[in-house]
């Protein structure tokens, strides 16, 4: 079981997106594509031609291949249904952040790498919000591990059972702040625009094309659902199993999955009545929940728990 | 005689006019008064240095006191003389004070001096202030060395340290072997003398005789 | 003993016959290793046991002659290194032969004061070849006086302090030989060999007076803060052989000697304690000066002043380990500081200027001249490598074992001020751009005919810098029993 | 004694470099270089054996009665040894190729041996006096090899980095002295076993002196100013040997007085190490990632990362202070192991640097650009060094990263509350710098590798000589070794740590790491493993899913503006505006725009931009005290007025002062 957890997330990450975009599209009295859409987008764009600057260098072709291989490893030890991981690939919320910042870093230099404005402008902002978003995010997830005694990802969601303390709550709030920010949502940036001035991650990726651009956007949707799963995993364990093996996986199957669709809903909410906000107002916002995270933590060791 | 010096503490009485001809620098205005000052102040020393040889019955004292006269009431002043006389110096020695500060500040002096050396010293021989006196001397030569701009109102101060200095040895210690009195004696004749050359070339380079614009090296 | 004495009378008189502007030089040096060979047997002599001559007005013990050594290699040095100085200033007309005759003869002379300080027993006579020293030394600042006026200046301002602060170190001498003679009575009660029997004996009161006056005295001669004033006038005024020569050990080896005979009556710590406040101004006003100085051959001199302070500060310390610092203090000082003069002679020569913004590059055109100078600079801001840096460890190593912090606290502040200093001066200098700010000429290498001189010259500069380097890493076992032999001789143990 | 003398003969080696490269032919003389790697081999051996052999110490060479040389060799000392020698050895190797034909290239050559040499010596040595008189031999020939350019630029930098360094220097000595008062030795060893005798405010003494004192030659900030103008002027194949080596040295100091001596102190002082160390990680990649010049952003990133190894000393420390050893040592292998890595990948960084500077001729990444299509071997290994220091997986950075994170946030396990609440918040701060970081690697490896030229001097670029790449490359590869295969340096790194602490390091390493009492676990094998395998698998899957498709090469996207060119790029100060802005607090930027127009204001002829950050520590700290010292020395100057007279009064005060004061 635990070595279909890679391909479970590899595979419904694109349906994740889809029921976000549905439900945004709902939420604002569209119809809206149907929630199998990002997987037809993939397959198009596999099957084009692909167009490349005659600036670019082996980067911007390395690149796609290094997000999709960093993106997927940190599926590995992320637990799914199960707390075992596959292969004996350990690793740990530090890990999960630095492999997530490996694909970061081939993104932004793949954005630098064609010589033109909106690459860099993509680059330099989607680094900056990492410097912002990266030390509350650890900070959010140390309080969890702190509880746990552990920073590996199973430990954590194996050693408590939903959110049991304000402490928690204050790293949740901190953490879906974080994760916003980091699959590029509103109000922080907006995944469905391409106007020059406001895109991020569009910006780093407007060269690519073809199936460069499908690895990318497919690499894009298992870094959210890993983030979700992340979320749920650490804040939510109800329901998930602690064995191997394929028996008795159907509570923790369709408990991951109702915990899935409540978060990608939420995410849609939160886009739909949220505007996106100046780029330099960014840092009040993710400042706040750097308090609230370091409130966690505080909170934590004075109260104990 | 011995008797009659020692009764009425002649040394004493000289070793005051030594200081007495020493404090009046602050008095006079021209380089000749002070050269006159100098030449009673050094046959004083001599006088001083007989009287001693007398009390102690030590020949070499009356060769050390001709050879004082000889020197220092003679031939420096005889060199003064011919070193003012070619300088062709104006005569004040324009002091930066006025002469009743510079007097009140030389009286402070022989207080300073009196009152630190008040405890802890034993003083023996046939005065009991002769090293204070001397010490008196020496600081208010100096001080008058200060407050002076001309370059031969150094070499005077300068030639009253020597006699207070030679007061000092006398009075205390009843003179040296000669031969280190004679060494001491010529060292001193050739350091006035080399002064003394100096002096002139100071005024031929630098066309005065004023020590103030001898200040370019500084810093 | 009075061989050696007499050697340098006979060459300065020899030198004052020579004509010839080409041999006078070689007369000269001629003479000084003849006395070199001729003292190095007194010296070891000395050494295993005191020496006494002429009824023992002469005399010497290892003390002596370990600072009698240090003199005669650093008058060595001068002598040779005099030789291609002069002749560039023959060459360019900024002395003449008669000049040249006044200078080596007076140079010997000089030479010969310097010897008969340290040889004398009685306090008397050393005074007198004290106040030789410094009639002698006067007439070599003053010399050429029509070309440069400031020597004139500065030699004046010599001869007039050096001459009021040796006065004041005579009323000491009168005042020694007043407590003595009251113990001894009159006979060679002037003798260090009597007065050190009787040290214990003599009044404290009176030393204690006797000790001021002769600190101010002859530390107004060895350049002591603030009493210094006359040695960055000498020295940077001096022609370079000469400046190497100022202060010289004359008046610390004075100040040494009395040490032994006063702090047995009056304690370690009355002496101790001036010599500790001497020494911390010094360094203290030395590095304020350093930091702000301009002109390369005073930055030197300050230096002087500071490790003439840093000695100070060492003997002020005290103990066995305070004096092994100050007496290594001195040979370091021996090669360090005489080499900067020549070096920084050489580098006058060649800018015509003694300031520091007019001089840069030196580093580039001349490597070895750079070299050495740098070098040297390193060893006078107490870096290691170099010897100075094992001295004056040692005198904090001393301070620290004494629990003197304050002192220690001190010292380090203003080490690293003058450390600051000392480079910033001579970085400028020896780094950056070649020829670019120094005006015309300077990019071209100077060609500079080598001649017996110039090598001779450099060959005496390269070994001081030898030296250097090497006492940083080890001192020679023979030198190290000396040092010690000295500490037992002002029973300092 | 075959250690001891593979030691001299590593020495030896040394010294004969230094000798060839003064009396080589001047041709010939880059070659003088292979003189030290061999004796780095030599090194690299016997510091290899110290590691699992017993301490021993060599004989004393006496300086004066009351000193002497002496080194002794123990296996903290011999982690240093290897430290120091994997560096050497690549680095000679380059400098062969550098150098070759360069000016001056003997006095080059002579120097660096000094320096390593002297390098050596300060790790090795068993005693305060030996240890300082290497220490400075290491300041003066890093001096002499900072001034190398004879520019006016390097005088001052070399004065400045001479003065700084004396200044730490300073406070050594002071520690030195305090420690040997009170334990009455001069030895380390003996100071050792008597450190328990020394009164608790003299260690508090030592402690902050020491932090003072070696935190200056490691660059920790405030003191770190001398860093970023030193390493720019100083020649290529120095600057690796000064940061990756020489400021590792003073972290061996500082562990060699401050935990080996001294041994387990109050608890604040490991707070203060972790504070120290989080500032100077978080200011100082702040201040890097403003550069635009190659080397001053390398310099800066030095400094950020000696503030990730305090924080693994910090935490090692609080840890001891509560007794809890195990994680003692833990902590201190994290910090141990980052050092050695830092060694690797910033010798690899400023070696590509140097071989950028030395082909385009400027360290101005603002006139580079495009450099990896002429320099793909540079380029690329370049890049290794950037993932590595970015501490991204799986590479070496990273992994002593994550044990530095760990070891942070098994500050939980403390009782005290504060060390509870500053841990995470280091971690933080550790994060925080590993975010700017990548930030500013990102903006350096792209604006000199990637896009278009920007100048003459990047179109003119060539590739480096083979010697230069292949120590690169060899480096590089330690780099992806020590990253996959972490067992081997912590193989390294355990027997220094137990050296220190007494309790050996409680590391499984069996398959994958983890950490004591499992708090966490990290297999950096498989995942590197599962890294190449996904990428591959995506590249298969792409072929199989879309087929055999087209690639059209084309112009970069222009908005329809034709003839898109290298000023329209996005430059590196416009990589960095938004920092500057979101942390104007820190920087204190200067903005300065001059606009001309043709008809105003609707015409532009020009608009030229201007923007500089206020270097804080300069300008508030250093400049003023600086300021102030001359203007008091100005004034203390006036005492020697050239006026004989006022010296005359000089003796007279001083003479009555005595007289007053004294009898």
């Amino acid at each position: 079981m635990e070595y279909l957890q890679l391909f479970i997330i590899i595979l419904f990450s694109p349906l994740v997106n889809g029921v976000i975009k549905k439900v945004k599209a709902n939420m604002q009295g569209r119809t809206g594509p149907g929630v199998l859409q990002p997987y037809y987008d993939l397959l198009r764009l596999l099957r084009k031609d692909m167009v490349i600057s005659r600036v670019t260098s082996w980067i911007f072709s390395v690149t796609p291949y290094v997000v999709f291989a960093s993106v997927t490893a940190a599926a590995l030890f992320v637990p799914v249904l199960t707390t075992r991981t596959a292969f004996g690939v350990k690793g740990d919320v530090i890990a999960l952040i630095y492999v997530f910042a490996l694909g970061r870093f081939f993104l932004a230099l793949a954005g630098l790498d064609a010589g033109t404005a909106f690459g860099g402008e993509g680059s330099s902002r989607e680094m900056t919000v990492a410097i912002l978003v990266e030390p509350m995010m650890m900070l959010a997830l140390f309080t969890a591990a702190i509880t746990a005694g552990s920073t590996n990802i199973a430990s954590i969601s194996g050693a408590h059972r939903a959110l049991s303390s304000p402490s928690h709550l204050l790293a949740l709030s901190a953490l879906v702040i974080a994760i916003i920010a980091e699959t590029g949502r509103v109000p922080v940036d907006n995944p469905d625009t391409h106007l020059e001035l406001t895109m991020i991650h569009e910006g780093m990726i407007l060269e690519y094309s073809g199936r460069y651009l499908a690895l990318m956007e497919w690499a894009h949707y298992i870094k959210q659902m890993i983030l979700f799963t992340v979320v749920v995993d650490i804040f939510v364990p109800v329901g998930i199993a602690q064995t191997a093996g394929f028996s008795g996986m159907t509570v923790p199957a369709v408990s991951y999955a109702v915990k899935m669709t409540v978060l990608a809903v939420l995410m849609a909410a939160v886009e739909s009545t949220r505007a996106k906000v100046r780029f330099f107002q960014l840092p009040s916002i993710l400042g706040g929940a750097f308090v609230l995270a370091f409130l966690a933590l505080v909170t934590h060791i004075m109260m104990g728990k | 005689m011995k008797h009659w010096l020692e009764t009425y503490s002649i040394i004493d009485f000289i070793s005051v006019g030594i200081l007495l001809t020493a404090v009046t620098l602050n008095a006079f205005k021209s380089i000749e008064s002070y050269v006159k000052a100098y030449t009673i102040n050094s046959w004083l020393l001599a006088g001083l240095i007989a009287v001693v040889g007398v009390l102690v019955n030590e020949s070499h004292l009356y060769m050390a006191a001709v050879l004082t006269v000889l020197t220092k009431g003679v031939l420096i002043p005889i060199i003064i003389w011919r070193i003012i006389r070619r300088m062709r110096v104006a005569h004040e020695v324009t002091p930066y004070i006025s002469n009743t500060l510079s007097l009140a500040i030389s009286g402070i002096l022989v207080a300073v001096v009196y009152a630190s050396l008040q405890g802890g010293i034993f003083v023996t021989g046939f005065s009991r202030d002769a090293l204070q006196i001397s010490i008196a001397v020496i600081l208010i030569s100096l001080f008058i060395m200060i407050t002076r701009k001309k370059a031969l109102t150094m070499v005077m101060g300068l030639l009253f340290m020597e006699n207070g200095l030679f007061l000092a040895g006398f009075s205390l210690t009843f003179g040296m072997p000669t031969i280190i009195e004679l060494g001491v004696l010529f060292d001193m004749l050739m350091g006035v003398i080399i002064l003394g050359i100096f002096a002139v070339q100071i005024k031929r380079v630098f066309a005065s005789a004023d020590l103030d614009k001898l200040t370019v090296l500084k810093g | 003993m009075l061989t050696v004495l007499l050697i340098p009378i006979i060459t300065a008189v020899l030198c004052y016959l020579v004509k010839s502007p080409r041999f006078i030089g070689y007369v000269s040096l001629a003479g000084m290793s003849v006395l070199v060979v001729a003292a190095a047997r007194l010296i070891a002599a000395s050494l295993a046991a005191p020496v006494y001559e002429l009824q023992e007005a002469l005399f010497m013990d290892a003390f002596s002659a370990y600072v009698m050594a240090l003199m005669l290699f650093y008058s060595f040095a001068a002598a040779v290194y005099s030789i291609s100085y002069l002749q560039h200033e023959f060459e360019t007309g900024l002395i003449d032969i008669r000049g040249m005759r006044r200078y080596y003869g007076l140079f010997h002379l000089f030479v010969f004061t310097m010897l008969l300080v340290v040889a004398a027993n009685n306090l008397a006579l050393m005074w007198i070849g004290m106040e030789a020293t410094t009639i002698v030394s006067a007439l070599l600042i003053g010399l050429g006086f029509h070309k440069r006026p400031l020597a004139v200046e500065a030699a004046w301002k010599y001869i007039v302090l050096c001459t009021v602060g040796i006065t004041f170190a005579l009323l000491g001498t009168f005042i020694t030989y007043y407590a003595a003679s009251s113990v001894v009575g009159h006979e060679s009660a002037l003798n260090w060999t009597v007065l050190s029997g009787i040290a214990a004996k003599l009044n404290p009161g009176t030393m204690k007076l006797a000790f001021i006056f002769m600190l101010v005295g002859y530390g107004t001669k060895a350049g002591l803060a603030p009493v210094h004033n006359w040695l960055p006038d000498a020295q940077s005024q001096a022609p370079s052989p000469i400046s190497a020569l100022l202060p010289g050990w004359t008046a610390f080896y004075a100040i040494m000697r009395f040490l032994a005979i006063v702090s047995p009556s009056t304690g370690v710590s009355f002496t101790g304690n001036l010599l500790v406040i001497f020494g911390l101004i010094s360094i203290g006003i030395a590095a304020i000066f350093i930091v702000v100085q301009d002109n390369y051959k005073r930055l030197l001199s300050y230096s002087s002043v500071e490790h003439m302070g840093i000695m100070a500060l060492g003997v002020g310390i005290g103990g066995p380990l305070g004096f092994y610092g100050s007496l290594l203090h001195m040979l370091g000082n021996t090669f360090a500081k005489p080499l900067m003069f020549f070096t920084s002679g050489k580098i006058q020569a060649r800018f015509g200027s003694t300031n520091i913004a007019n001089v840069t590059g030196v580093f580039s055109s001349m490597p070895l001249l750079g070299a050495m100078t740098f070098i040297g600079a390193l060893a006078l801001a107490g870096s290691p490598p170099f010897n100075i840096f094992i001295s004056e460890f040692t005198i904090l190593k001393a301070a620290a074992d004494k629990g003197m912090w304050l002192v220690l606290g001190i010292f380090l502040f203003f080490a690293a001020v003058v450390f600051y200093g000392v480079l910033s001066g001579f970085g400028k200098m020896l780094f950056g751009d070649p020829g670019r700010e120094s005006g015309a000429g300077s990019l071209v290498r100077p060609r500079i005919p080598v001649t017996v001189g110039t090598v001779l010259g450099n060959g005496i500069m390269i070994a001081m810098t030898a030296s250097i380097v090497v006492m940083g890493f080890t001192i020679p076992q023979f030198i190290d029993r000396t040092i010690r032999a000295c500490i037992a001789a002002l029973g300092a143990n | 004694m075959v250690v001891l003398n593979t030691f001299i003969a590593g020495s030896a080696c040394i010294l004969f470099g230094a000798i060839a490269s003064l009396t080589l032919l001047s041709k010939a003389r880059n070659y003088s270089y292979l003189f030290s790697s061999v004796g780095s081999l030599l090194f690299l051996a016997a510091g290899g054996y110290l590691l699992y052999a017993p301490a021993f110490a060599g004989a004393a060479i006496p300086v004066t009665s009351n000193f002497s040389f002496g080194f002794s060799f123990d296996a903290l000392a011999g982690f240093f040894v290897v430290l120091i020698s994997i560096v050497s050895l690549f680095l000679s190797f380059y400098s062969v190729g550098l150098t070759r034909g360069i000016r001056h290239g003997g006095y080059l050559s002579f120097f660096y041996h000094l320096l390593l040499l002297s390098m050596y010596g300060v790790v090795l040595s068993s005693n305060i006096v030996t240890f300082l008189v290497c220490w400075e031999t290491m300041a003066v020939a890093s001096y002499f090899l900072i001034v190398f350019d004879r520019n006016a630029e390097a005088a001052k930098a070399g004065l400045f980095t001479v003065v700084m360094t004396h200044i730490g220097t300073v406070f050594i000595i002071a520690l030195f002295l305090v420690l040997a008062r009170f334990t009455g030795s001069m030895e380390f060893s003996a100071m050792r076993s008597a450190a328990a005798s020394i009164p608790s405010g003299a260690r508090n003494l030592i402690f902050i002196f020491a932090l003072i004192g070696f935190g200056t030659k490691a660059g920790i900030i405030p003191l770190h100013t001398w860093i970023p103008r030193a390493y720019p002027v100083a020649p290529s194949n120095v600057t690796p040997l000064m940061s990756g080596v020489m400021i590792k040295t003073a972290v061996y100091g500082f562990l060699r007085i401050c935990l080996d001596v001294l041994g387990p102190g109050p608890e604040w002082w490991g707070i203060l190490v972790i504070a120290v160390g989080a500032a100077s990680a978080v200011l100082g990649i702040l201040y890097a990632v403003m550069e635009s010049d190659l080397k001053v952003f390398l310099a800066y990133s030095s400094v950020e990362n000696v503030g990730i190894i305090l924080m693994g000393i910090g935490a090692s420390m609080t840890f001891r202070n509560s007794a809890m050893h195990p994680l003692a040592s833990f902590a201190l292998a994290a910090a141990l192991f980052h050092a050695l890595n830092h060694a690797l990948f910033k010798s690899l960084l400023f070696q590509g640097a140097g071989s950028v500077v030395h082909a385009a001729g400027t360290r101005n990444m603002e006139q580079l650009g495009g450099l990896l299509k002429n320099m793909p071997w540079t380029g690329a290994l370049f890049l290794a060094g950037t993932l590595a220091i970015t501490a991204l997986p799986p590479l070496n950075g990273f992994v002593s990263e994550w044990l530095t994170y760990q070891a942070l946030l098994l500050g939980f396990k403390s009782s005290s509350v504060v060390v509870k609440i500053v841990s995470p918040l280091g971690g933080a701060a550790l994060a925080l710098t590993g975010a700017i970081v990548a930030a500013g690697f990102v903006k350096t490896f792209a604006t000199t590798f990637l896009g278009m030229p920007r100048s003459e001097h990047a179109i003119d670029a060539r590739e480096s000589s083979p010697w230069m790449i292949a120590s690169m490359s060899l480096l590089a590869f330690l780099c992806l070794i020590f990253g996959v295969f972490p067992g081997i340096p912590l193989m390294l790194v355990s027997p220094a740590v137990f050296s220190i602490t007494g309790s050996s390091l409680d590391l499984d390493l069996h398959g994958s790491m983890v950490t004591p009492q499992a708090t966490a676990s990290l297999s950096t094998t498989a995942l590197a493993l599962s890294l190449v395998l996904i990428a591959l698998a995506a590249i298969l899957f792409v072929r199989l899913a879309g087929g055999r498709r087209r690639t059209v090469i084309a112009d970069s996207w222009d908005c329809g503006i034709p003839a898109l060119n290298s000023h329209m790029q996005y430059t590196a100060a416009a990589f960095t505006k938004p920092l500057r802005i979101i942390y104007k607090r820190i920087y204190l930027p200067n903005r300065e725009l001059k606009v001309s127009y043709i008809v105003k204001p609707f015409f532009v002829r020009s608009i030229t931009y201007g923007g500089e950050i206020t270097p804080f520590f300069e300008r508030y700290v250093y400049e003023p005290v600086m300021r102030g010292m001359h203007t008091a020395a100005t004034k203390i100057k006036l005492l020697q007025s050239g006026s004989l007279q006022l010296y005359l009064g000089y003796i007279l005060i001083t003479l009555i002062a005595l007289l007053i004061f004294g009898t």
